[in-house]
């Protein structure tokens, strides 16, 4: 299995770090930090239709991209180390891989494109192995509630699971309300059906599971993102920073604490890269992949954040510095998609762990 | 203070009784009973008299407290002006003019007038000798040009204890000179310095030709990292030596989810939610055993390390809770920009995720961990200090 | 609870560090780590004689020396500090507590003076919340084996758990194998009884399980005070030992750690004594001290013994220097009457935060 | 060596099969085989012809050894002439003269001569270039005497590479002298260094007037310590790099344990074990992907970080599969001192506590862990390196 990047990768990266860091540097992600909306709409269309990114694993013949999950990785991380606030992770990952498994032509269509913005309605804490749908669903009507959902707030569309499939709904027929979201640039929203029409385009949980398991890896490659981006950004800030008339990146202590960070997000790169490989190939260990990668990837961006914070010292904990911005998505994304400890059960069961 | 002074608890809680006769606190004007218990010698015993105290013992004063809060007495709300009470007045106590004393501590005392503390700036944090605030005299004045950072209360406060930099031609350490500055003239402007929590507990503050009489100067020019020295030494007493029950901090709320809501639990988080209660119970006997060591006169350099484990207990159990809470962990409350009235630390009445944010400031203010843990290897284990580069070179000529 | 040191108890320990300074140092309990048998026996008749450390926690009208566990708490920690060898743990603790709970009045004198060693016939890995006798009794007949026993070796009796009570048996009547055993300073003996006849001295297994709980709080203080040493060893090497023109103490990264190591020493200190005096007074917090006090120290002891290793550098690693003794010692201890996470399973169940 | 020299795997197979084909592994002595090998430029193709090579790729070598492996045929037992492989043959190959090539490299390949490497001092470990051992000039020969540590192999061995001090009045850096040492003259005293888990894998080399002739000079006097770099950069290439199977390593005793024997779970033993699994995993999969790195032609510098994990995991393992077994980790096997052939790191046959044991020695050999983080610091991450009192001291001078 190819743990490195390819080329098609490394120039896909630079495409959209080149974007990021022309279009949403930190500044200008923390500018808009209180605004009610900061979702970049803007951005966002630029990043899926110009870039492709809204439907990089589907094939060209269905409107997307024809890449793999490996590729969208690797938008992932690009996304996470600029904490980037547009509707990446609910609708090109849980969405699309939804849609993929689902088979919904046209709506995948509309989707990959970027046309359309089509978003799965799950808490952001499901698990694959755990999720219960919290909607009911009669004769095509929808009632229920789904709290916390990502990406949400500008969804066209929803992907909802009821018990018996998923069903599509227009967000027009639902009623949305904002969450005040621990982490700023990826607001949650509830969603309440009362009512609502919708269209079954699966049966079972199995595509919602399917998507939470592509959404286990992709997450991997976002909190990698992120990771690396604190760890690079402490190095900077350390090599400059001052104090008794040396540089404090010269202190032994925070030099070690950074080196092992670096192993840290070392390690994260090889598994991350190993959840996406074997995503993309439906590779049998891909449920190994993805929780292996949750458990690890989860603590890694944590503490990478916390370092990022600490080294910053009194600027790191204001309201100006960007640091907080990580510390926040480091923490949420953590929980999101199942704690470590639940993939690391998970992870139990499929070796042949049991447990006491 | 004309009665030969009490020198043990009971003839001084006697006193206190004589007076709390003389003066009913349920009758009196809060400010009025708050000025009369300090000419009385009864604000804090180990002042001199005439300055709220009675020349004794401090180890007194819980007596006095403790007889004062019996009858209901109002007190001076002591956290609200814990830098004045616990930085400022021992400073002013050694090295303000005797008419100074009596001007500054009585208003102080009662918080008729808060005073906050111009220290760290951004240039200078762990290494607080750096600072740049720049004192030039001008007659009988000195006239002061900087910004200061991390300033609890200076929104309110009527004074500020501050270090300046009088000589940028000397080591770092030697060009310090210390003053008392009135923050109500035009050249201080105060801002709210905004945490990632959302609020605003601390301040910056500017000093445009800020202007300082002489007089106003505490120690000789040149002399203020030494009375620098006095007024922290003073400030890292304070902490770690709460005493609280079992479960009384930040742990108490992790156990009380885990106690209502089964739903939450997994035998990975209760592992590590043993292995957390574990850590803060021992934190606490630790800081109870701290407290017996003062109280049997053998103060110990554990203080330091206390300070670095309640940083990290908070950290990791408020980093916990945020994961047995889940889905609920990933909604906050508020992110309006609010000034509460005093530091929060635990937030019992925010979302997880205040008590999460909150605490990584626990690591950084007060000192860092880093500098915590300097000073235990260096002045606890005795082990060398860090290779210096900064001794014999001129401030002005430092790297930064 | 005062948790802090009597002047008696700073006056006992001086006497026991002289003493074992003097007759038992690093080097001399290293010079015959390689003995068949290393137990220290003419200096435990000292201790047990002359300074009374056999019978401390004895009423001296029953014939000991009419102090507490928490003064035996002190001991333990000096014996801990030196590794010394001698059947203090099995004999004087657990063989003690097992009598003064039992009340056979006569074996109790003549264990407390120092006259005998009485050792509890209890695998040092027994727990008090899960311990169950391997022996069988029938009409005063024992028949059994017991693995892994304290102290044993040079036992003149030994207490045996079975399951109708506990028995007083000769030990020359069962058979004594010595086991190869990581702790070369605390060897273990394997017992096996073949029909040996005992005395019944208590009913039930109050006796065992009091003795065991006393046991995890004078281990607790055993593992501070070995904790300590290490600490300080390893500080006066550190202050010592140059690399590249400087002490390495003056290295920021050891500083930082062993200030650390600093901070977990001092709260081993609070716990341990909390246990010892919780034990001492019969306190109704003693399960939850005794627990706290394991699960805190068997995990800072081995720390500080795998900082002493390391920072010793190769030295360290070496069969020449005592720092190995310490090591063994240590990951003994943490195993010994339960490990941590089976305290922390404890202290769950007495502090109502019942598990998943 | 008149064919023309193959540069692609297929055509250097062919060529191996030819060579097999003329020499039939299973009716030679293994030792002429070898030579035989060697002498026909596929000992190592990446050296010289003549000198065991064809001059080639290095990354063309496995197709080679495949290829014999794949015959039967007898190999050079790498693992036990370890040292003289990966660091004496590269040092020797860029040192030493032509006659003492073609001397050393044979014998040295075929492990008909074993070497073993004098660097490590007492008072010079991670501060190598500390040395003390002193080589004195004595006409055409060097008089060297001191002690060496941490000499694996020394006993087998009948030639060392060796760093010697041979100017104390200059900086350590420069006052170093880089020789071959014959192991088996009287001046040589070889002392095994028994380590904690009673085996003694290493040895203390003594030497006393030891000599050696001015020709045994690998380099210039005085450049001993850039010498030395070729050898240590061989070093550290072989480490952490292990292509190892899902539970290949020390996971694999705990997992195997923990499967077998219900009775020793714990809630708390699998939280922990799960956690190290999955640290243990994703190790592998990093020394996978720095695998693929360097195959890739791109050489990363994790090296260093893949070492640090090693010896973390192995040591963090090791103590909880003590933890994990209880009664039976409280019993060794065996505390006899022994000599065994080669480092047994994982003691797959040994009891708990050898593992446990063993691996305290991972972050100390091969540059301890404090070593590497600082490499990482440095040489990767770029930061600024320690501040350095030794530098421009004359190396008698240096405190110690």
């Amino acid at each position: 299995m190819n743990l490195l990047y390819t080329d098609v990768e490394t120039d896909l990266r630079a495409s959209v770090r080149a974007l990021l860091d022309e279009r949403a540097p930190a500044s200008a992600v923390l500018a808009h930090i209180e605004d009610a909306d900061n979702t970049d709409l803007k951005l966002w269309r630029t990043l899926a239709t110009d870039l492709g990114c809204a439907g990089l694993p589907v094939p060209e013949e269905r409107g997307g991209a024809g890449a793999t999950w490996r590729e969208t990785a690797v938008v992932a991380e690009e996304l996470g180390r600029a904490v980037t606030p547009v509707p990446f992770l609910g609708s090109a990952v849980l969405g699309t891989a939804a849609l993929l498994a689902a088979g919904d032509a046209e709506t995948l269509e509309a989707a990959a494109s970027g046309e359309k913005i089509v978003t799965l309605a799950v808490p952001l804490t499901a698990m694959p192995d755990s999720y219960a749908p919290t909607v009911q669903a009669e004769d095509g009507t929808l009632t229920g509630t789904v709290t916390s959902v990502a990406d949400a707030g500008h969804a066209d569309a929803l992907l909802v699971p009821a018990a018996d499939g998923l069903y599509l709904v227009d967000a027009s027929d639902v009623t949305r309300t904002p969450v005040v979201s621990l982490d700023m640039t990826r607001r949650l929203t509830d969603i309440t059906l009362d009512g609502a029409s919708g269209r079954r385009i699966a049966d079972g949980t199995d595509a919602v599971a399917r998507a939470l398991a592509v959404g286990g890896a992709m997450l991997a490659a976002e909190q990698l993102g992120l990771a690396e981006h604190c760890l690079n950004t402490t190095i900077a800030y350390v090599k400059e920073r001052h104090q008794f008339g040396r540089a404090i990146g010269s202190y032994q202590a925070l030099k070690h604490r950074l080196a092992d960070l670096y192993g840290a997000v070392s390690q994260a790169r090889a598994v991350a890269r190993y959840a996406a490989s074997c995503v993309a190939d439906d590779d049998p260990d891909a449920p190994v992949a993805v929780a292996l990668a949750q458990a690890y990837t989860s603590e890694v961006v944590v503490t990478a954040a916390e370092e990022c914070v600490q080294m910053h010292g009194g600027i790191g904990f204001t309201w100006e510095h960007p640091a907080h911005l990580y510390l926040k998505r480091a923490k949420a994304d953590s929980i999101a998609l199942g704690t470590a400890d639940r993939h690391r059960a998970a992870l139990a069961a499929l070796v042949d762990l049991a447990p006491a | 203070m004309s009665t030969p002074a009490p020198t043990d608890p009971e003839t001084l809680r006697e006193r206190v009784r004589v007076f709390l006769a003389e003066h009913d606190p349920a009758a009196m004007d809060r400010l009025d009973f708050l000025r009369a218990r300090y000419d009385a010698g009864l604000a804090w015993v180990h002042f001199p008299e005439g300055l709220g105290g009675l020349g004794l013992e401090r180890s007194l004063q819980p007596a006095v407290d403790a007889e004062f809060a019996k009858a209901g007495a109002p007190d001076n709300d002591p956290r609200r002006i814990g830098i004045g009470l616990g930085m400022a007045a021992p400073t002013l106590l050694a090295y303000a003019s005797d008419d100074l004393k009596k001007r500054w501590l009585r208003p102080l005392w009662t918080g008729e007038e808060v005073w906050c503390q111009l220290f760290s700036e951004p240039g200078a944090g762990s290494d607080l000798a750096a600072l740049a605030t720049r004192a030039v005299p001008d007659g009988d004045e000195w006239v002061v040009n900087g910004q200061k950072v991390w300033t609890s209360q200076a929104h309110k406060a009527s004074w500020a204890i501050l270090v300046t930099r009088t000589d940028p031609d000397v080591p770092k350490h030697r060009g310090l000179t210390y003053f008392a500055i009135d923050m109500t003239q035009p050249g201080v402007e105060v801002r709210p310095l905004r945490q990632m929590t959302g609020e605003a507990e601390f301040n910056e503050v500017f000093m445009t030709d800020a202007r300082i009489p002489d007089a106003h100067r505490l120690g000789a020019v040149g002399e203020g990292w030494k009375v620098a020295q006095t007024t922290l030494m003073n400030e890292r007493v304070a902490i770690g030596g709460g005493s609280a029950p079992r479960e009384g901090g930040m742990i108490g709320f992790a156990a009380k989810e885990w106690r209502a809501r089964p739903e939450l639990r997994t035998p990975g988080k209760h592992e590590a939610l043993m292995k957390l209660w574990v850590d803060a119970e021992v934190a606490r006997l630790t800081g109870q055993r701290l407290r017996q060591q003062l109280t049997a006169g053998q103060p110990g350099p554990e203080g330091s390390a206390a300070k670095l484990a309640f940083a990290r207990l908070n950290q990791q159990i408020s980093g916990l809770e945020m994961e047995l809470l889940g889905e609920e962990a990933l909604r906050y409350d508020d992110w309006t920009m609010r000034r509460p009235e005093r530091t929060d630390m635990l937030g019992a009445k925010r979302a997880p995720g205040f008590r999460f944010l909150r605490a990584k400031g626990n690591s950084i203010e007060g000192g860092t961990s880093e500098v915590m843990r300097n000073i235990i290897a260096e002045r606890v284990l005795g082990l060398p200090t860090e290779v210096r580069v900064d001794k014999d070179v001129a401030w002005k000529d430092l790297p930064r």
